[in-house]
This record gives structure tokens, C-alpha cells and sequence, in this order.
């Protein structure tokens, strides 16, 4: 008995996404259940570690098999899902729901700012876009898409947003890390007022010479040390 | 100029009216004629004035701003360093160049995530139905012990001696006090006993309560220990060994493993 | 796009099996629902009899595959199910949502006056606790700890409740004769409104000598057989 079939099973039956704890979580659970049993013991104490590893291996073997669905990660869950392809007939079979209704450009650039800068405060959104954000920030709280996280360390202590585990599930994604060019915009400078100064500029702070571009809106990313992003990403 | 009316209305900020003239002119951010950037920008503002509409706010601050670009290209070299405010080499131009670029890459980040948000909706997840297994599914099993509540019967009686008086249940020989002797009498000989059969030779209610009482406080002060070694065994009493050196060799051979 | 992947798309989502004529079904309703889509519109006419033939090319994929689940026809109607050597886990995957949890102690106190006081009402119970017992009552009840059992003879017929069958297998009791110190607690006594005095005082009123005993609240109840009590623990 293999541990990813296991993990195929449980998935393949599971109500709603799991995460790799859940799982682990299971296999103690059915352990529990079984005293004795050499078969379910032996699953008693994997490690999420390992889980992750079986579950990407799993993933992978969907992938190639080139079937209508696929295994994928969003959010930290795992789930089978259908291939978008698949959609028309989905949609006959499940009826057409009432779906949340797209997101309007405003929203959807104001979303990609916080996405990729946060925590950040709403002047500093603002600084982006060069408009007010607070219509929008009303529907993307609204939505559950960005919530409140914290207070900027300046003057006046201004509430600060970040996005949520919904965010990541509305886009499919796994995490803010598969976010598209990632470390690009994350590194690129927001100005920020003088009175606002952060005391530790931090991420929102990028060397000047990355906005020396060629092409169209293209940055000439100096070698970039594999490092440096990593480190600007945990921020 | 009608054009830009409905063009006008569709733009985010300025910011995005900016990105739209540049686009138009098929250059690129960096190399955009600032002035003439100016020019049409402020047009559009004017024809906006003249079509009545409602400018906001932040497309007049660009419009100055991007009007005292204009008039500094205007000046000679020397004196453009001399302005005031700009002693660190801040240049607007570059700054709103700057600002044009950052703007871009959200815009297009943004397109990105419509893209994503537009294939989200066409994955349905795996929704299978209920498990059948031909097994009944365990039914929800609390997780206590009758000792459990029993604790809780003992809960009810201190309560209820409280607002009641006590001498009314406890009139019996037996004190609590004499029964935990007995017990840890009756351990003396046995190293476990059945909880039933300690109830087996009352003589009285109140005996079977003093001995449930004695019990109780022989456990809380860790004398006794009550275990169900099976789901729904019988419970049986064992006695806490305090230490090995307490113990003469004797007991410890005929003693059964403990619990503890 | 291939027919028997639509049809495994569909199967792959479906919440129950389906038959050939179902999936036909919805074949046609795709197209419908996309006009002058030709992709859609291409699976609109679908024979059952190739439905069939798809499905049971599929079957065989399945079980080439040697995953963890099959495609199979049970009675006509299609679906995908786990192979049977994965039962210890989702035993465990079901057994999730009844997980057991600890009673409280308010619960475990209601569940002891109900025990050796039955059969009473809220009233009664609560008499004894001196709170209310509505929350704990639900969890009770959910838990089939406990049931409705009768109506009280008394003004406004209140439901009484007492133990059920399940609440002596949890305890490991033979009969609620066994209940450890029965008498004793039963002889506490419950309070009664004279409005809700019932009848026949049955259980639910103490044995009169110990009514005598207490000073507040007592009432004058006539003479009890002792082997009242004990009959009345069996019903």
C-alpha cells in the first residue's frame, strides 16, 4: 500500500479540499481505529513533509496521464478538479449558479497592488493608482478578497491590508508565491509621503537603477541574487 | 473630439489617460515626449471643460503638475537646477515616468489576474457524493467515562448539601473519613478492586453515597486510581504505589503492573 | 475533444451515478446552452449506444490505470468509487464529522439529574441545576443521550425526557439500576410550582420522608411505597 494511493482515495472522496495536516491527521485517525491493524499503522505517523512530497508526485502523475481533471493545490488544500476545457458540459450539470460577478478594472488593479505589496496602507495604494481606492477597497473587503492586517508604524498608525485565503481560492492559486512575476513587482518602489515614512523601508523600497527599462515596461533586473527575493518575499 | 468623451469616462485616473496617449503615440514610456504628453493631456482637460463634464480632482493636480513640466522645459539649462525644492536632483519628469511605469506593471498585473479569474470560473471541483460504506458510521461517542459522571453526581450532591442540610443525607455510622480508611485498608490486601463490588455490602444508601464520596476524594488527593480498561469494561480501583522503596519485596512480587 | 472525456468529466463531478440516457441528457442541454458553439454543439446528437461504448472504453482505462478508484455501472448508472482496500481511511474520512468530543460539565450534570430523575421536565431539571438547561438539552438530544419520553399530567402537559438505550451502552450499564448511588441522588429533591404538581409524583418527586427534611420549598406529599421508586426506574 503506497502512501500517495491512500492520499488519492482520501481526496478523491473528501467533501471539500484538504490540506496536508488534514491528511496526516487521517491516516493517525484511521490508525486509531484499527488497533493492531499492520496495514493502517504503518500510515500512523507520516510526516506533513512527506504527505507535500506524495501529493506533488501525485499531482504530477494526474498532470502527465492527460485526463479532463487534475489534482491541484489552492490555498494550501488539496482537491480534484476538472479541466477548464470541460466547462460547458460542467455547466449543464451543475446548473448555472449564480457566481459572484467579475471584479471591475478598478478593483482588479487595486487587488494586484495589495496582492504583491503587502501589507500596505490605502495612501499607498493610492500612490499607485493616482486615484482614491475607497469604493473599491469597500467591495474587495466586501468580497472577502483583502481584510485589514495590521497598523503602519508612522505617524497616525494607518491600517494596513493584506489579501486572504479567499484571494488565493478566487484565482486558483497555491500561494501569493504563484502570483505571476512576483518578485518584479514586489521589488519596484512605492513612493511614499514624508510623513509616512516607514522606520524600516523594507520591501517597498527598491534601488533606483531597477527602473531603468529598455523595452516597453520592461525593468532591466540586474542579476538578481536568487536570495535577495526570497528574503523580500517572507516580508 | 467627441472620441475622447467616451474614451474620458472609461479611464481610471490620470495615470490610465496618460498610458492611453502613450499607447496611441506607439512609443515607448521612456522615451515619450513629455511636453507633448502635456499638450494632449491638457487638451482632453479642456475638452472635458467644454463638453460640461465633471473633471475629478486627481486629473487637475496631474494637469498642473504636468504643466510646470512643460514651462521647466521651457527654461535653460542652469536654471532648471535652481528650482526650488529640488536641490536632491529630484526631476519631476522622471518621477512621473516613474510613476507611469509602476502604474503599468499593476495594469498589467491586473490583466493577469482577470485571465485567472476568467479560467477560475470554468474548474468545477470534484463534489462526489455521500460514502457509502456498508459499515455504520460510528455514531458520535462522547468521550467519557462513568466516572465522568459520576463526578458529576458528586458535583449535584456538594451543591445540593450546601443550600440543604448535609446531616439530612450523611445520617449514617459511615464518615467519609472512616470509609477512606477502609478503603486504602481494603488495597492493603488487594492491589485492585472492582468499583461494583465495594458497593456490595452496604448496609445503606447513605453508605453507598459515603463510599462514592470516598472514592472521589481518595482519587483527587491521587491515592486511588480509577480505571475501565475497557469501552465498556468494568471499573476497576487500583491504588497509587508512592514509591518502590515504600513497598516490602513481598508486595512488589504479588503486586499486578500499575497504572501509573 | 473527445467523447468519452467529456462524459469522464461529467462522471468525475457528478454528486450521483448517471446512466447513458442522463449523460445523453446533458450533452444535448450543453449545446443548447451554447449556441453556435461548434464544440458543444458537435456532442448534441450522441447516441446512448456510443455513450455506452465510451463509457466502458473508459472503464478499461481505469483499470489499466491501477489507481485508487474504477469506473463502474452499477444497475445501469454510472460512477467513479474508491477500491475496497482503501476502506480504513475513509472510514476514518467519514468517521470525521461525528468525531467525539468531550460532554461539558453542565451536560454531564444535566445528563446525571436526568439519569437518576427520570422521567422530568426542563422545569425540573432545571429546579436542580438552577440554570437553564435549553443548550445542554440540544446536545443532549443530538448525541441520543437522552429523548422525549412523555408529557408531565400537569398544567400545560410539558414533555419529559429521560435516558435512552444508547446512553446505557456509553456507560457500560446493564440497567439504570446500576447507576452508581441512585438512591441517594434521587432522594434530592425537585422543587415543584404547585401548578405543575403532577398526579402521580412517580419518580420525579422524592420519597416524602426526605421532603420533610429539607425547609424551603418542600412539599407535603403522601405516603410512597419504597418499591415505588424502583418500579418507576424501569420505565
Amino acid at each position: 500500500m503506497e502512501l500517495k494511493s491512500i492520499l488519492e482515495s482520501l481526496l478523491f472522496s473528501a467533501q471539500k479540499p484538504m490540506s496536508a495536516k488534514e491528511l496526516r491527521d487521517l491516516l493517525a485517525a484511521a490508525a486509531e481505529q484499527t488497533p493492531g491493524d499492520l496495514t493502517t499503522g504503518a500510515f500512523k505517523k507520516v510526516k506533513e513533509g512527506e504527505i507535500v512530497a506524495a501529493l506533488e508526485q501525485l499531482s504530477r502523475e494526474h498532470a502527465e496521464a492527460n485526463r479532463s481533471y487534475r489534482l491541484v493545490c489552492v490555498a494550501g488544500a488539496w482537491q480534484f478538479v476538472t479541466q477548464p476545457e470541460y466547462a460547458p458540459w460542467l455547466k449543464a450539470l451543475v446548473g448555472l449558479k449564480n457566481r459572484p460577478s467579475r471584479l471591475s478594472q478598478p478593483a482588479l488593479e487595486t487587488l494586484a497592488i495589495i496582492a504583491y505589496r503587502q501589507p500596505l496602507t490605502r495612501v499607498e495604494m493610492e500612490q499607485v493608482r493616482g486615484v482614491s481606492v475607497d469604493g473599491v477597497m469597500q467591495t474587495l473587503t466586501e468580497r472577502g478578497l483583502v481584510e485589514h492586517v495590521g497598523r503602519a508604524e508612522v505617524v497616525g498608525r494607518p491600517p494596513t491590508y493584506g489579501t486572504t485565503a479567499l484571494f488565493l481560492e478566487y484565482f486558483g492559486l497555491r500561494s501569493l508565491e504563484e502570483l505571476p512575476a512576483a518578485d518584479e513587482l514586489r521589488r519596484i518602489e512605492v513612493k511614499k509621503p514624508v510623513s509616512l515614512l516607514t522606520a524600516d523601508p523594507g520591501l517597498a523600497t527598491a534601488p533606483p537603477e531597477q527602473l531603468q527599462l529598455k523595452e516597453e515596461g520592461k525593468m532591466q533586473n540586474e542579476e538578481t541574487e536568487p536570495g535577495k527575493a526570497a528574503t523580500a518575499l517572507n516580508n | 473630439m467627441a472620441e475622447y468623451k467616451v474614451k474620458f469616462e472609461v479611464f481610471e485616473g490620470p495615470l490610465d489617460l496618460l498610458l492611453y496617449l502613450i499607447k496611441k503615440e506607439e512609443v515607448d514610456i521612456y522615451e515619450v515626449n513629455l511636453t507633448q504628453l502635456a499638450t494632449q493631456f491638457i487638451e482632453y482637460i479642456e475638452t472635458m471643460r467644454l463638453l460640461d463634464l465633471e473633471i475629478a480632482g486627481e486629473f487637475l493636480v496631474m494637469a498642473s503638475t504636468l504643466m510646470y513640466i512643460k514651462s521647466r522645459e521651457l527654461l535653460p539649462l542652469d536654471q532648471q537646477v535652481a528650482v526650488e525644492g529640488e536641490d536632491e536632483g529630484e526631476d519631476p519628469r522622471w518621477e512621473l515616468i516613474r510613476q507611469l511605469v509602476e502604474y503599468k506593471k499593476f495594469k498589467d498585473a491586473a490583466a493577469q489576474l482577470q485571465t485567472l479569474e476568467a479560467r477560475q470560473e470554468n474548474i468545477f471541483p470534484r463534489l462526489p457524493g455521500k460514502l457509502e460504506l456498508d459499515l455504520k458510521p460510528p455514531a458520535p461517542r462522547p468521550e467519557v467515562s462513568l466516572f465522568d459522571l459520576l463526578n458529576a453526581v458528586n458535583a449535584i450532591l456538594k451543591r445540593v448539601g450546601q443550600r440543604e442540610d448535609a446531616r439530612d443525607i450523611f445520617e449514617d455510622k459511615w464518615t467519609v473519613s472512616e470509609k477512606i480508611e477502609h478503603l486504602l485498608g481494603l488495597l492493603k490486601e488487594r492491589a485492585r478492586l472492582n468499583f461494583s463490588e465495594l458497593f456490595a455490602d452496604a448496609v445503606s444508601r447513605s453508605e453507598v453515597v459515603v463510599t462514592f464520596l470516598a472514592l472521589l476524594e481518595l482519587i483527587r488527593l491521587k491515592q486511588i486510581v480509577a480505571v475501565q480498561p475497557e469501552a465498556f469494561g468494568a471499573i476497576e480501583i487500583r491504588r497509587v504505589e508512592p514509591t518502590a522503596g515504600a513497598l516490602s519485596p513481598a508486595r512488589l512480587a504479588d503486586s499486578t503492573p500499575q497504572s501509573n
